[in-house]
């Protein structure tokens, strides 16, 4: 299908809804940047800026039911899947209002109610147990998709390659997003891999590899969407690279040095939520009043979490003893 | 019914699997016709009742772990067979830092029952086939340990090892299943019992007195508690009177029966398999001597595998293993001296 | 000079990079131009001077630590770095099935002097990057344990380790590195030292004592010995004498050094950071109870992290963690009670 | 080239060495399986029986520093590499005579000093190693190669993914030679992967995948000297598959039922010593004689082995305790 006639097909308000979660996501993660800087929030984060149409594109593509999980870089997951920012943003202050508690903390978003796993930092940690959430789907006999999204770093790990065989093996209703943003800690892909698409590693299964525009959420959004009703009906996994870049360090601390500037430059030319919403104005689904205000209350929904998350109880030191066995006291 | 640990593990699971359909085992090489039933025989035939649920896989152990742990999350009931506890090393990431860990992180919200089956034992293969992983475990919060001596013990902790919420890791002994014919152990000891037909469970964290005594405690699991009971029997002949329990479990640890034990005998001997560096004789040791030193008349022993590998040869394993002799020789050293 | 534990690193990588030119260093993000020197910072531009030695590597820790095994095998000198020690368990079985036993499987053939560098410690990372991972290579014959909590000694350690002909596990302590500027760790403890300009090292299985005492003895290694030590000076304030000993090494343990001062105090205290059950403290605990026993006139204290993994909150993390006024109240409360 | 102009361009000589390595190892495999069923071996083995050509052409294409890593199924590794009957058989048997003071026993054979590792039983767990091997070589400037033996089933190893992946970006002088004997224990490569050649799995790393004939000789020699000789120019490592086949159980106490017979029989048509065999005779390369002496000298050497081997001494019990640090006693 052409670009045109699939901007018909879903229609202004879905695509209004694209904008809306892809602006949340920018401005959560430009807002915290502050609160870090400024030293108000414990912990390190890692942020999702110019990943959005990832997130965003997959998580729209997704039931109500599906799940998703998510790594050491999980705001936009979170959010794109339907987290609210107050529990988010408490779990980021530790207070006993997060979505984990304050046990988890950034690296550990999730709330499986509105089908986010806790996310897992360990990279290519979560690979495995996204199969194995799949596998559960299908022995239940439920029509359900999990969706595991990973780095390009995380294909290199080990837990990858067994993933990735098993569910093609076990047919799991699986699919496997990697965001391709090219580096990753600090280390160029380039200097990790000697292939140029990641997706082709799918080969090595006997399953389909897929590679979509990580800089358009449209672009996601129909091949994530592809995969995931495959997978729904029998059809197994898929690999799914989206081709992508983050615009901020690969953590808080780190101002992303070894990144030449040309290539920032020529991703930034691309950046997901700017380009979307020259398509928005230009096709005459939005004027800029509207998005200013879609802007404005997304302003506003932050800075209420941030008071609620600031006024939410901080746990009790020994809440620590907590939360381990769900059938027993610690035991000392 | 007699039936041997092999034997009433696997009866257990088929019991499971038919009480609960949430329940699946995975692993490499449990189901194939024509197959092996896992290393071990646990799992033989019970491919032609459940073949849905009785998965083989590829040799992929962070693969195996990683689908319990994500299956277990949704709300299934896995058990997972690794062929030797050793490729544990393989998962460690999925045990230890997912499947420990996801509860936890999660703020209590989600739960992770996953029953994980391991078989030890020094038994004739080397090093990288022969290790007692149990030590390893007990520094892992999150998991609990069971290491059932008897058929009738396996029979109860497995089954309520997959009725609990929490991930549980039930390590097997090689030498005690009982296997039969071509897949019989060299040295294997007889660990059958008697199983009631009957639906019972056996409670995680209880240990039991396998031979009451008042002049020693000795403390073990698994192979060690008959090489334990064995030597109980030589110095009761000598008239030396050993009280023996089997931990049964390793975490939670009951130490509330080995005090009352040490507190009556006034002293204790621990026996395991593994290396005594860092072993569980450690932790037990810890526990008596911060809680109840005054009761203790002597120092407290612990009787274990040298701070080594496992070595190959027949004679050099043998030394390797505590033995029934060495158990008693410490024993009565101990009560000699004190 | 006076330098950071970071800065005495990167000096002892450099200084044994330039001695030997079979020393190299594998690992994620060590080398890469305007990044950021391992996690840490400790590798930080040693590149520029070895590009050949200071190997980049994919995200691949069962790569990397085979990598390093069998260039040590081959007769290199590999130093491996693994950004957080948490990630050990990704490579596990490298490390423990491999590295550890290969030599003993050869029949001591072969020899595999690897360095492996692993950061520790619970700083406000959640669970996955927080654990203190000693206990479970305690448990793990074939690997010596070291564990620096000062500039001069991780100086003299580390290159004691690259000269050691067995694998060496350094444990280095994330609030104790002394990292600058943006890659400061909240919550950091000054642990630099002044660098002699000569060629020393610091033999492994040697304690030290960081203060001497008369009335308790507090063992610790990391971040617990600064903790130790500030217990120890209020506790000195109120007429309690403790002395400190830095275990610098876990494996092999000086327990004569340990033995020596519990002798004189009479009083033992172990303290560490990781979960209580299984840990260093048990395996302290058992052999000072089990060999000098009639010395101690109060109970072993282990003072440990609970038996949960880390949380994130601020105020449970604290919680978590042992803190000075936590040792010195236990120190107290048995002096009090004794 | 064809296969007639090899033969002579590789001469009798080097011919005649295939089948006498050949023989060797179907012999002792043969001779130890009785020792096993009769007890008097301790342990438990895992036999090569039908794969011989694979160790035999690999290990004929290697240097003497080049350096080779096994598994749990080492002995045809073993013998090809030049391992003696009597340090292998000895191992067996636990003395101290054998190649590893009998603290290995079969499934950790190894004699660096000959270019062999001690075999690792961990499935997956020698390519890393290999991967370091290597890497020494190429830091150290030597013009050395290390090969990794392994099977169909460990190439579902994450172990595998990480090695290949690494060895590709690291340019070491490997080559993996995953021996598909079409079963991992009971399991067969169907039932585990979606794909018909292990070799394409190559192409992830972007380096070379190769297939050659396991149950002919020539072919893998030809195969592997290509690799190995590439490795050695800087050329970086190979994945090469063997399509094989073993002609008995898994390990000692294993029957094999569930490999259907005729896929057991189509293998046992292409015997690589018995078709390498007539080709002899049929070449004029040797006669009926020549290839009988040399089976009946291997049969005494077999003899005089299991003499060596059960006249050696045990270890002390207390041997235990040696063999551990290069550096220090086994701490208490
Ligand atoms: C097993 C493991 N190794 C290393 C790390 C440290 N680490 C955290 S994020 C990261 C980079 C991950 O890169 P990629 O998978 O591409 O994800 P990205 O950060 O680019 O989103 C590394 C090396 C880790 N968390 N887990
Ligand atoms: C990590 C690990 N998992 C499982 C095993 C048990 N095991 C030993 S051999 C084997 C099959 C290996 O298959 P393959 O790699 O094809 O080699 P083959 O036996 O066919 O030579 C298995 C599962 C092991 N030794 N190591
Ligand atoms: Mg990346
Ligand atoms: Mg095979």
């Amino acid at each position: 299908m052409e670009h045109e006639d699939i901007i018909k097909e879903l229609g202004k308000e879905k695509l209004i809804g694209f904008y809306t979660k892809m602006v949340k996501i920018r401005s959560f993660e430009e807002r915290i940047r502050f609160l870090f800087l400024e030293g108000k929030m414990p912990g390190t984060i890692h942020q999702y800026i110019g990943m959005e149409a990832n997130a965003v594109g997959v998580c729209s593509a997704l039931q109500k039911d599906d799940v998703i999980a998510s790594t050491h870089r999980p705001h936009g997951h979170a959010i794109a899947r339907g987290l609210s920012f107050n529990e988010i943003m408490a779990e980021l202050y530790g207070r006993t209002t997060g979505c984990c508690r304050g046990k988890g903390g950034s690296m550990h978003l999730g709330n499986l109610e509105k089908g986010m796993l806790t996310a897992i930092a360990i990279v290519g940690g979560n690979l495995p147990i996204v199969v194995g959430m799949s596998l559960a789907f299908k022995l239940m006999k439920q029509n359900r998709v999990a969706v595991s999204f990973f780095g390009d770093g995380a294909s290199n790990e080990g837990s990858f390659h067994e993933s990735l065989n098993m569910a093609a093996v076990l047919n799991t209703p699986s699919v496997f997003v990697c965001e391709n943003n090219q580096y990753g800690a600090s280390t160029s892909i380039k200097k990790v891999m000697k292939i140029e698409n990641i997706a082709d590693r799918a080969r090595s299964y006997g399953i389909e590899g897929v590679i979509a525009d990580g800089m358009d959420v449209i672009d996601v959004y129909i091949h994530a969407k592809d995969a995931i009703e495959k997978a729904r009906k029998g059809g197994g996994p898929t690999l799914l690279e989206l081709k992508t870049f983050r615009f901020c360090g690969h953590s808080r601390r780190d101002p992303g040095s070894y990144i030449p500037k040309e290539e920032k430059e020529s991703w930034q030319r691309k950046d997901p939520i700017n380009n979307f919403k020259k398509l928005l104005l230009n096709e005459g689904l939005a004027g800029e009043d509207e998005l200013d205000d879609i802007n404005n209350l997304i302003e506003k929904e932050l800075d209420e979490s941030i008071i609620f998350a600031q006024e939410s109880p901080e746990p009790a030191p020994e809440d620590t003893l907590k939360d381990l066995y769900a059938t027993m006291e610690v035991p000392e | 019914m007699i039936l041997s640990i092999a034997e009433a593990l696997r009866k257990a699971i088929y019991d499971e699997m038919e009480r609960d359909d949430k329940v699946f085992h995975i692993g490499e090489d449990i189901g194939i016709e024509g197959g092996f039933g896992g290393a071990f025989t646990v799992t033989l035939g019970l491919e032609k009742s459940f073949r849905d649920r009785i998965i083989d896989t590829p040799i992929s152990e962070i693969g195996i772990f990683g689908a319990a742990c994500g299956a277990a999350v949704m709300g299934m009931r896995p058990i997972v067979d690794v062929q030797y506890g050793d490729f544990l090393f393989c998962a460690m990431d999925q045990v230890a830092n997912q499947i420990a860990k996801l509860r936890y992180m999660s703020g209590g919200k989600i739960k992770v029952p996953v029953v994980m089956r391991a078989p030890v034992g020094v038994t004739g293969r080397g090093s990288q086939h022969a290790q007692n992983m149990e030590p390893y475990f007990l520094s892992c919060p999150g998991i609990k340990i069971i290491a059932p001596s008897t058929a009738y013990d396996a029979y109860g902790l497995l089954k309520a090892a997959v009725r609990d919420d929490d991930p549980v890791l039930i390590f097997e002994h090689k030498l005690l299943y009982g296997a039969k014919g071509a897949r019989k152990e060299e040295g294997a000891i007889d660990a059958s019992s008697e199983i009631p037909d009957e639906d019972y469970t056996i409670p995680i964290g209880k240990a039991i007195v396998r031979k009451e005594g008042k002049d020693a405690t000795i403390i073990s699991h698994l192979l060690m508690v008959h090489h334990s009971l064995q030597a109980a029997k030589t110095l009761e002949k000598e008239g030396i009177s050993c009280e023996v329990i089997d931990l049964r479990s390793l975490w939670p640890l009951d130490i509330g029966l080995i005090s009352e034990s040490v507190k009556k005998t006034g002293r204790l001997f621990i026996v395991e398999e593994s290396p005594k560096q860092g072993g569980i004789g450690a932790e037990v040791s810890a526990q008596i001597a911060e809680t109840i030193p005054d009761h203790l008349i002597s120092p407290i022993v612990r009787i274990a595998a040298p701070n080594t590998p496992a070595p190959f040869s027949p004679v050099m394993e043998k030394f390797y293993i505590p033995q029934p002799e060495r158990i008693s020789k410490e024993v009565r050293k101990i009560i000699e001296e004190y």
